[in-house]
């Protein structure tokens, strides 16, 4: 026999006014299975928890209901109170009759009465409550960043900090990401490979650090503390282990004519390539694409002149599979391709750039030795239009449009133009913007010297139209603020477009069960208490693949997603939440259903053996519930035609107790 | 409309399900609001939306409930990702079913109400229960069983 | 004449089924209007007048004749505002508060300007006959 | 046919392919006919049958049989092939322990049926072109094929086997059935109307089990209904409600996974028309999420365990005038 205590808040007023405190404590104690109920004045102040434990010792009670406020405020108070004496944390019910009774009946006797059956349907639940205990997993003290951008270098290096180790996944043939091909930075206008490049020969160096470079994460399975991730490890066909760095194969490569994606294809590469001076790792890769002995079996000059031995045409991908405890994604931005925005003619004439390719014509490395020419002849050009918004807050996704404000354009664009102003003071620069968006620590200044010291003509207006006419791009704007259409012949136009997730992340967030928002950037725990943190345990976010952001802020995300992993990492055991799924095996039929809607991949299943009651045994498929996974949503039980399948804490029973009670 | 004698004193027994993480803070809301809605009213807290099974709307019926409410994140708000998206395929057949049966279609509801939304969890709840004492006593489940002509 | 009526801004937002809050007044519609020139209110002053209900200005204006339909501002409109059907529900309402036909085929002739575009002239005959 | 069925029942026998067939014997009528497992070739020599009433559906009995040592042959009419695709689909059978034959079918007849149209005392049928000849002890008596063949094989749905080892005779097609006909007219009429009907017909219910204990689909270890931990347990009526109950739950657990082989109705000994039941269910799946018919194939995802998140009716839809 169950021996229950009820114990009435009056919350002060809060409930005594609207609900009969006493009427239902003394209804309580004519309930079956109650022993002893109360009522006080408030139960969650100490002597109100003072009060349940004595009683919980007294009584030996084996199930307790405060009837209080809504379980959302004290659920967890008054389970510590109980465990504290010895009970089992999950015998507690709480019949909410502040926030759904007494705060919104007015009259008392209505209130008094919805209080008693609230009272009931606890008392019911309780009866059938069973002693849970949260499972423990050990953690795999090993962690994954996915993207070896400033975000995951950053990520990677104050992890392996702490002393944990540390993988970095990187698709490209080196990590730097997009800062590495920045050529300033906001608002500083100190250099971008400057800061970043020491950074990527420091992950390079770090011990606890390994980086996979030109490789992909291809599957994952598993859960907070014990992910296994499978990493493919794209063929190179050049070792890594054996190459130098040298350089000479990409000098006696014949096949020149390849697009260089690190400038963005404004100039062209060799077959074997290091994307730039300072890659980390500094290898060789082989572009299967292009490479004359791989399509064609003639050449073979690099493996003639690599001294080290490093190439190797027969190389083939390669699959590995390694454990982590947490996952980072770091997986950055894309620029939105521009061609359908056709107003602009950026397909039409290559003086129409967009602020990327901007960033390699400025650059000292970038194709054109940091000297500002103009794609289409190489002239200098006098006359420079910036247009804002390219593709950003649109409603029309009909060319790609984004609804969200990409954040940057506007710091770099008018780093571009002081830049440009710079190194040639007599050129005519015009940005058409919407708003100019500068909050940020030095921001709103960087922007008026453009305007005031470097005069920069920043135009209220839009541009509406560029046509390539005779070498020149006639643009032809409004000018909203002097209400007047204007034409400009510009000699180069760049287009702040829109930035975009990484095209893999859609692929990469399904694989980790991580939620996106509907213009795919990861979206975050919660968003003002959990900004790093993915809703899937043990998944964590860093830099812009959860919103835009500049660098600073991608550092800083950086930093706080490792804090999280290290928080994580330091734990040998993780404990999780004990109301979860769990199967029946003597009723399981092993037909997969459960498995088909669990979104968490929670349910697996085994064949097992059981002894029937005529001594034979039989070798059964069952499902089975990984409870460290299982976040105990419930879809599993309802699509469980056997009801094998139940959910901890809200049992089938137990929630059909509440019914018979609440409809008595 | 079924009218019984015994209809003077009656009031509608309505149950509703609220899953925890929109609804039935909602619900804590529309209390934190002082926002007034019939006591008939009376909440079930579940996980998710997608834990109801349609056993227990049966078993609503069977004890005497008048009228059964399903609340639950809005879809795509899931706490749980995707357990709403099962809750509405599986309440829309069910729903359709009694329907089907003859069971006025009225007595089942869902609707979406997130966190937020305390306000139209008081409407709804208004709404439905207001509809429900217009509809009268629920009878036709236990009646699909006794012949009575 | 059409100064002796008022329509109120919400007639013309259900006659254009736009919703010129949405505008975030980026000017790209007055940026590609090639009847820029013509027009006493551009077209994204039609969107702010239409938004603080200054229609009775609009409807005197020359302007909305001047607008060629040509849907280019429709077309570059990033935030779905479309001027041009705007411009096109504030005709429609002086049309309407007239009555009739505006445009009767027989008068044409003699009101055909030279350098009137033949769009205009189509577009007109589909607009403002009953 | 059936010397077709019994002489290649016996090759696979006899060869050592199987050591055991799945077919059919007669009880104390020859039309009453039941599911049987015959172990060797003189058993099936002189026991098995296959005619116009071997109606059952032989399936479910594999999850069963497949478990045992050795392979067991299986003769499958084509809704049988549904019943068994689903059921492999469900993890229920081990299909390496199971030899299946395809075998056509144009329609089953149960004695019922005859009895109703009033012949009894029948020694024995044949066809004679679209109509069935009965040899009765009161002579013999003619009713066409169509009008004695059970509802279900009426409205067909397919003749094409969608799963076997081995096929005899001729290949059938997906047949345009008319299945949706009687749940169309149930939704075209009042809801006082439906509810008549199924007050009508579900208050005749004796909680035999046999509709569950039939049908494929319900091949839980223990039923919710028989467990008295599920919260549900009632083996028979302890109130009005549970029979509505226990159909609109069993209706429910099958949605999706039901083939619609029928088994159901043809076993009730009341005559419900449970299948009306399952076929809404079927039709409402059809209508919203797409055509689907549950065995077409194995390994498919029920539409029940499947979403979509923009494109999925609200379930509001059934207030507003249902689904149609």
């Amino acid at each position: 026999m169950q021996k229950i205590g009820v114990f009435v808040c009056h919350c002060g007023t809060n409930i005594a006014a609207t609900v009969d405190v006493e009427a239902v404590a003394e209804a309580a104690r004519h309930v079956p299975g109650v022993v002893y109920a109360t009522d006080y004045t408030y139960m969650c102040s100490q002597s109100g928890q003072d009060l349940i434990k004595d009683a919980v010792k007294k009584y030996g009670l084996t199930g307790v209901v405060v009837c209080s406020c809504s379980p959302r405020m004290h659920e967890k108070t008054f389970r510590k109170a109980v465990d504290s004496v010895g009970m089992n944390p999950y015998l507690l019910e709480i019949a909410n009759i502040r926030e759904q009774c007494s705060w919104v009946h007015k009259d008392k006797e209505i209130g008094t009465k919805k209080a008693i059956a609230l009272m009931k349907a606890a008392v019911a639940k309780a009866e059938l409550d069973s002693p849970l205990t949260a499972g423990e997993t050990p953690v795999v003290k090993r962690a994954l960043v996915i993207g070896g951008g400033i975000a995951g270098m950053q990520t990677a290096l104050d992890i392996a900090d702490a002393g944990y180790d540390v993988d970095i996944v990187e698709k490209n043939p080196t990590i730097g990401g997009k800062m590495a091909q920045l050529d300033k930075t906001f608002p500083t206008l100190d250099c971008s490979s400057c800061i970043v490049t020491p950074k990527m020969v420091e992950v390079g160096q770090n011990e606890k650090i390994h980086i996979y470079s030109y490789s992909e994460v291809t599957n994952v399975s598993g859960f907070v503390g014990n992910f296994k991730v499978t990493i493919k490890r794209k063929a190179r066909y050049v070792d890594e282990t054996k190459c130098t760095g040298c350089g000479l194969c990409t000098e006696k490569c014949p096949m020149k004519k390849v697009p260089n994606e690190f400038n963005l294809g404004l100039n062209n590469r060799s077959a074997v390539y290091i994307p730039f001076a300072q890659a980390v790792p500094k290898v060789a890769t082989i572009d299967p694409n292009y490479c004359l002995m791989l399509n064609k079996g003639v050449c073979g000059l690099c493996s003639k002149v690599c001294g080290a031995g490093a190439i190797n045409y027969k190389d083939t991908d390669k699959e590995i599979e390694v454990e982590y405890g947490a996952i980072v994604a770091a997986t950055g931005y894309e620029i939105m391709d521009v061609s359908k925005y056709d107003e602009y003619a950026y397909s039409q004439s290559p003086d129409v750039v967009t602020s990327l390719e901007y960033e390699r014509l400025m650059n000292a490395a970038g194709p054109t030795g940091g000297e500002l020419l103009r794609p289409s002849d190489h002239k200098r050009p006098k006359t420079i239009v910036f247009v804002q918004c390219v593709g950003s807050r649109e409603c029309d996704s009909t060319r790609g449009g984004k609804p969200y404000c990409s954040k940057i354009c506007c710091m770099y664009t008018a780093k571009h133009a002081m830049l440009t102003k710079d190194h040639y003071p007599d050129t005519d620069i015009y940005v058409f913007y919407i708003d100019v968006r500068t909050p940020g620590k030095n921001f709103d200044e960087f922007y008026r010297r453009a305007v005031e010291q470097y005069g920069v003509h920043y135009i209220k207006g839009a541009v509406g139209k560029v046509t390539p006419e005779n070498g020149k791009l006639i643009v032809q704007a409004s000018d909203l603020l002097m209400n007047e259409q204007l034409t400009i012949d510009a000699d180069m136009v760049v287009l702040a477009a829109a930035i975009e997730p990484s095209h893999s992340a859609r692929h990469l967030a399904t694989m980790l069960t991580a939620s996106m928002d509907t213009n795919d950037w990861f979206t975050e725990a919660h968003p003002k208490l959990r900004p790093v943190e993915s809703p899937t345990a043990g998944v964590f976010l860093s830099g812009v693949c959860q919103g835009p952001k500049d660098i600073p802020e991608t550092v800083a995300q950086a930093g706080a997603a490792a804090s999280k992993v290290i928080g994580l990492l330091s734990k040998d055991k993780l404990a999780g939440n004990p109301c979860v799924a769990h199967s029946d095996e003597m009723m399981c039929t092993g037909c997969s259903q459960c498995a088909d809607v669990c979104p968490y991949g929670a349910i697996t299943y085994v064949d097992k053996e059981f002894r029937m009651r005529d001594r034979t045994t039989k070798v059964r498929r069952v499902a089975q519930v990984n409870p460290a996974v299982c976040q105990g949503c419930g879809a599993c039980t309802v699509t469980c035609p056997s009801g094998a399948m139940d959910l901890n804490g809200f049992s089938n029973s137990e929630i059909m107790a509440e019914v018979d009670a609440l409809c008595r | 409309m079924q009218m019984t004698s015994d209809n003077e004193t009656w009031e509608p027994k309505i149950i509703a399900f609220c899953c925890n993480w929109c609804s039935y803070s909602g619900a804590d809301l529309a209390g934190t609001n002082r926002l007034n809605y019939p006591a008939n009213v009376k909440i079930i807290r579940v996980p998710c939306s997608c834990r109801i099974n349609p056993m227990f709307i049966l078993r609503a019926f069977q004890r005497g409930a008048d009228g059964v409410i399903i609340c639950g994140c809005h879809p795509g708000d899931c706490h749980y990702m995707t357990g709403n998206y099962h809750t509405r395929r599986r309440m829309t057949l069910l729903f359709s079913m009694l329907d089907y049966l003859g069971i006025e279609k009225e007595r089942t509801r869902v609707e979406w109400v997130s966190a937020a939304e305390g306000q139209r969890f008081v409407d709804v709840m208004d709404d439905f229960v207001g509809q429900i004492t217009k509809l009268g006593r629920c009878r036709r489940l236990e009646d699909l069983r006794c012949r009575t002509n | 004449m059409a100064s002796n009526y008022t329509v109120t801004p919400e007639e013309i937002l259900a006659i254009s089924g736009v919703n010129p809050r949405r505008c975030m007044k980026c000017g790209r519609c007055t940026a590609t209007c090639p009847a820029f020139a013509e027009m006493e209110y551009h077209p994204h002053q039609f969107v702010a007048m239409v938004e603080s209900g200054r229609i009775g200005e609009l409807m005197n204006s020359r302007s909305i004749y001047r607008c060629l339909s040509c849907m280019a501002c429709i077309e570059r409109c990033p935030r779905q505002v479309d001027p041009a059907r705007l411009i096109e529900a504030v005709r429609l309402a002086v049309e309407r508060k007239q009555g009739g036909n505006h445009l009767i085929p027989d008068q044409v002739p003699e009101r055909l300007e030279p350098d009137m575009p033949q769009q205009l002239l189509v577009s007109a005959y589909r607009k403002y006959t009953k | 046919m059936q010397d077709e069925l019994i002489k290649r029942a016996c090759e696979l026998l006899d060869d050592g392919t199987v050591n055991r067939v799945l077919g059919w014997s007669t009880g104390d009528f020859f039309y009453d006919i039941t599911p049987t497992v015959f172990g060797s070739a003189e058993d099936v020599k002189k026991n098995f049958v296959y005619n116009d009433f071997c109606g059952a559906n032989l399936s479910k009995y594999l999850i069963a049989e497949s478990q045992k040592e050795g392979k067991i042959a299986v003769f499958l009419k084509p809704c049988d092939t549904y019943s068994f695709n689903q059921l492999m689909t469900e993890h229920r059978l081990k299909r390496e322990n199971i030899y299946a034959i395809g075998i056509p079918c144009d329609g089953k007849v149960s004695a019922e049926t005859l009895h109703d149209a009033g012949i009894h005392g029948i020694l024995g049928v044949k066809r004679d072109g679209d109509d069935l000849v009965c040899d009765t002890v009161y002579g013999s008596r003619r009713m066409s094929f169509d009008a004695a063949q059970d509802e279900r094989c009426r409205s067909c749905k397919s003749r094409r086997h969608v799963v076997y080892d081995e096929l005899l005779g001729e290949e059938g097609e997906v047949l345009d059935s008319h299945r949706f006909d009687e749940v169309e007219k149930l939704e075209a009429m009042t809801p006082e109307e439906r509810f008549n009907f199924w007050q009508g017909e579900l208050s005749r219910c004796i909680r035999c089990n046999a509709c569950r204990n039939v049908c494929p689909a319900c091949n839980c270890e223990l039923c919710v209904f028989d467990n008295p931990k599920s919260g549900v347990f009632s083996k028979a009526a302890s109130n009005d409600f549970e029979d509505a109950n226990f159909h609109i739950i069993r209706a429910f657990h099958v949605a999706g996974r039901c083939t619609d082989c029928g088994e159901c109705s043809r076993v009730c000994p009341e005559h419900i028309p449970l299948h009306l039941l399952n076929r809404k269910f079927i039709k409402d799946i059809d209508t919203l999420y797409g055509d689907y018919q549950a065995g077409e194939k194995e390994g498919q995802m029920s539409p029940l365990s499947a979403f979509t998140e923009d494109k999925d009716a609200e379930p509001s839809i059934v207030q507003k005038g249902g689904i149609r």
